[in-house]
């Protein structure tokens, strides 16, 4: 069932359950600092409504720098603002920031501690249509191995709001990543976040098999696990929202009783956050994973839906890894 | 050496333009439904001088795509790939009938060209900035391997905020390089409003010259006049050129005509101010097309 | 023992072992390329000594293109060389290429299909005095997250000639990386480079750990092995030489019988080889690991042997690393 | 407002220049000891603008680098940082015996500046074409914050091959940024070769006011016309300035003077056409330094 301590939301499996898109948590997260803190500025590469960033650049037209299509000087003068007591966030899609500007940022933002968040859209293909140049598929593999950085994969639009304000808080630089797509609310206001913290939103007696999703995907895994325990298989779902810093404690005992994982993500299965998790089990307990994400490829152009399904992503493909981890246990 | 435009060839041409603009139309309301996406302003603009290329410039034959000797066309703001398909059906690449593929799951018509999967695209792009480089390696080979074809590059204002391109500029200028065109789209639109207020390029013809290009102004909704300025171009042997070619973004369609809104949405998807109601889009906007094609035939012939 | 079939250096733990850096079998290895193809053109962002572009660029002017410091525009206009029927090679420092230009060979280069290699040089701190900011240590990371690319990484200066016309041979994208300093010569002209094969350089009976090495520091585990013999411990040591496609079959059958694995490379952990074999192993066969490399830490400036040792990269922490694994066996 | 350049203060930097060309080959003698590696030709060209910027026209205080009003002095060519740190240990920021411990294992003055390790450095840098963009988010929390100081951005010629900096240059020259002030060290030396071989920038000048830029011309070896040159862009206020400074690369020792293969290599490393025998190039530089410190100590004073 759903974790009863984390006031999840209730009607989560209804079939009118509400939806949002997680970068719109991201534009009023980054409105309420606004308000808060004086000092947080906004930069945007000409994507300003697509990612949100205009509710803050209308509210604070004097704090918001409008950088065309130019997302290496948007990382660089972000970086200068970050170190001149400013809190600065730069929004694209995630492909071109931090995918155009990776380096800029390792050296200006990351290794130079600016204060700099980095707001990458258009994550996985749930990004659809515009087809794969523009479907971020790699972003979680070229931040998380930056030292220092934090990173965070927001659930849902509520999430969003509250990754984008705790990344705010920190001095430090932060990688959040959104999606397009409007995608079913998981949590409430009064749900937990908590950098460096991984929640388990399902629980079950004793589970066979743990599923850590990132991102919406967590929907799916939700879903997959409230159809297995129909079929007799308890699992325990862990919202995956903090890759980095990566909770090897709350890992561990997540799939301690389990000794059998899943891990969900619209993202590269190399380098993703179903590799995060690989690392820190073959250094503390090595146990099977089954890796849900894109299986060395590029996606395409299509539907959000189409893409998931194509790709294995869905609930379906996280039912099925989840039978053939627990086969693995032997 | 380009053949002479005749009047009657002008006259084909415009009403190709004006074909152009009506497919695309429908191949924009067919993505619409597809996925819900799709560019319309920019394509617009441009089908002028894609008919141009595609039925007077190009060397090229779209029985044999792959062709070694066929001019290239690399088109960098990828976004406006709508048109290129158009033209590319247009000159029988593949059937106009697949249009309506746009933007569909598994269709070759992807959201950004991607090479490989239709032939006749040179290069994958949509990431802006990429193109002007790739389209100088591409004249290179040429070079390289002493073949007569011209390489066009088809660029856009808001992606000369790339610092990619001034990379590229500046290699093209050192390179002198005399087999390769670049044709900008100078209609003053992007995403978030208009160039020159995001981030101005003014004065741009300025910046290229200083880069050690020839720069060539034109009208590039006057087909005419752009078959003029490739003309002048050719002949330029000792810099690379650029035709600055000034766009009406969403042409042809009075209310979508210089509003940035239409940058990357395909007519009924939404209501927009100045424009008819959303289910009505794509009907009036056929329906000035008709008449712009009534118009053009009716021109003396 | 050195395995007797590889043919490999027979003066290798000699004192006055012979040195020479990886990069300079890149200048060779391309030099002969050129020779061998009229196709091959080279691409340099103003390091063509340091990268070793140079003997070609003497040899071949007319197909040796000098970009200045424009890493971007080297990776697209390698692009398009690569599309028009040329073998395209661009060099520079890792950090910056692929760093400063990630996305643009993501999408012309990698997704575009386009026949260009990726020659990154500087990897690592064993790159020394220039500092973090010249240092490569994500660059595994990031370039082994996309498809279809090959990424090899030789463990001396032999084996970077093999690598380089290896990549030369084949027509799509990969990833080639190389170190500044000299280090010992491991193997011999005979010895075999398949591209997604690992050879075990080391071997002994009963082995009771794994040791997989990427780059000069293969060296460092090989006497690594041969002090842990005289210690009574036996291991296996792999050359992962080709870190993608990545030798699955290889990395099982190495492991199978000892069951305990080290991995070792001058990179970040986080997304590194030893990421991609964790990633490997918890598909098939979970497994402990000790992880050497940079444990989420920027280096410094220094002597490489100051920086090797101080983020813990040479003989003896590889040691201490494969005891504690073995430890973790039992 | 800059102070008048007395006769007297002139000298005084002169010499102060000259002793820094001296301290800064101790230095790279010492970073060869250390590592092997260290650039000399930049920095022996941007002594006496970096004299000039610490001991005349930076508003700072070396007792306090934190100190809010301070001007910020941002070097985007980080790899000419050894005569930033001559300048820094001069006007007292640190002794001036930790010199010699440039580019040591666990040092403060690492290879490449960085941020934090040492007081007074203000941005990490290494990775050309960063610096403006940095130097422009400087000044810009300048402005939020209604601060006096103005921001100076060291910038290199080879550096500008980098698209970053078109694309900061066009930021600026938006904003009309005038609390912000770049000097270019125009030496057409990079690795390679020399400038207009490798990328060439001409028109250079153009270019930059092609981007809305006030361009300004200077010896960046003569230390009145720099001062004179910096009194002349505080002055601009309509849009961002470019001193450009036309260094030579290597002067002060006339074995280096514009030979790019002193880019980033200390003295005694290697043998040199042209150059004195390995061995004997700290000194022989040494002496060369030593009369020209005499010569301006006896010019009429
Ligand atoms: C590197 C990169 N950054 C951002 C985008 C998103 N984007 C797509 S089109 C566009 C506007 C570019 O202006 P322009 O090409 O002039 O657009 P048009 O005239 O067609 O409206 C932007 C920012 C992109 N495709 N690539
Ligand atoms: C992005 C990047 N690419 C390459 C390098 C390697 N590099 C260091 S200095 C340099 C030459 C740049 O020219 P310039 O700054 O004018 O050098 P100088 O006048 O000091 O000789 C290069 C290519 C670098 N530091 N950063
Ligand atoms: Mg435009
Ligand atoms: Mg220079």
């Amino acid at each position: 069932m759903l974790n009863p301590n984390l006031k999840l939301n209730p009607k989560l499996f209804d079939e009118d359950v509400e939806k949002d898109a997680t970068r719109i948590g991201f534009g009023k997260g980054l409105l309420k600092l606004g308000e808060a803190d004086p000092n947080v500025v906004a930069l945007c590469a000409d994507l300003t409504e697509s990612t949100n960033a205009h509710l803050f650049a209308e509210k604070f037209p004097e704090r918001f720098f409008e950088m065309g299509v130019a997302e290496q000087n948007m990382a660089a003068v972000a970086a200068g603002l970050g170190v001149s007591g400013k809190v600065a966030f730069i929004s694209s899609y995630a492909t071109f920031s931090p995918g155009k500007n990776w380096e800029t940022i390792r050296t200006t933002i990351v290794y130079n501690k600016a204060n700099v968040k980095i707001a990458g859209h258009h994550a996985g293909v749930m990004t659809g249509p515009d087809g794969s140049t523009h479907q971020a598929t790699e972003d979680i593999a070229i931040t998380r191995c930056w030292p220092d950085i934090e990173v965070y994969v927001p659930c849902d639009s509520i999430e969003g709001e509250k990754a984008t304000i705790a990344a705010g808080q920190i001095k430090t630089p932060v990688y959040l990543r959104y999606s397009r797509d409007k995608t079913p609310i998981i949590t409430t206001p009064d749900t937990p976040f908590t950098p460096g913290k991984m929640f388990d939103f399902w629980v079950s007696e004793n589970p066979q098999a743990t599923i850590f999703a990132t991102g919406y995907i967590l929907y799916y895994a939700l879903v997959a696990a409230r159809e297995l325990e129909n079929e007799g298989i308890n699992t325990t779902v862990v919202n995956a929202s903090t890759i980095k810093p990566l909770d090897i404690e709350g890992i561990l005992n997540y799939t301690n009783q389990t000794g059998a994982i899943v891990t969900a993500e619209d993202h590269q299965v190399m380098g993703g956050m179903g590799s995060a998790i690989a690392e820190a089990l073959a250094a503390h307990n090595p146990l099977p994973i089954e890796f849900i994400g894109l299986q060395n490829t590029f996606a395409e152009t299509g539907t959000p839906a189409d893409l998931i399904k194509k790709y294995g992503m869905d609930t379906n493909a996280i039912k099925e890894a989840v039978k053939r981890v627990i086969k693995r246990k032997g | 050496m380009l053949t002479e435009l005749s009047k009657e060839k002008l006259q084909e041409l415009k009403l190709k333009a004006n074909e152009a603009r009506q497919l695309l139309i429908g191949a924009l309301d067919a993505a619409r439904e597809n996925s819900g996406a799709g560019h319309t302003g920019g394509p617009l603009g441009m089908a002028d001088i894609f008919t141009a290329m595609y039925f007077h410039v190009l060397n090229h034959n779209p029985q044999d795509p792959d062709w070694e000797d066929r001019d290239r066309l690399i088109l960098s703001n990828g976004h406006i790939c709508p048109i290129r398909y158009v033209s590319m059906a247009q000159s029988g690449y593949f059937p106009v009938e697949e249009l309506k593929t746009l933007r569909k799951f598994e269709t070759r018509l992807q959201g950004h060209p991607h090479r490989g999967v239709l032939p006749g695209v040179e290069t994958t792009s949509g990431p802006l900035g990429e193109g002007l480089s790739q389209g100088i390696g591409v004249a290179l080979a040429g070079k390289l391997d002493k073949k007569n074809f011209i390489t066009y590059v088809l660029t856009s204002d808001g992606e000369h905020q790339e610092g990619n391109i001034w990379e590229a500029a500046m290699f093209a200028g050192k390179l002198k390089l005399n087999n390769f065109i670049q044709v900008i789209d100078y209609n003053n639109m992007q995403i978030d409003g208009n160039v020159e207020d995001i981030m101005p390029l003014e004065p741009f013809r300025a910046k290229y010259e200083a880069f050690n290009w020839h720069a060539i102004d034109v009208d590039g909704n006057d087909i005419k006049a752009f078959v003029d300025a490739v003309k002048e171009a050719q002949a330029v042997k000792d810099k690379p050129v650029i035709i600055i070619a000034h766009t009406v973004p969403g042409k042809g369609i009075s209310f979508m005509e210089n509003n940035y809104k239409w940058h990357g949405m395909p007519p009924d998807l939404k209501d927009v101010e100045g424009a008819p109601p959303k289910g009505e889009q794509v009907k009036k906007a056929m329906e000035e097309l008709k008449a712009e094609g009534e118009r053009i035939m009716n021109q003396e012939s």
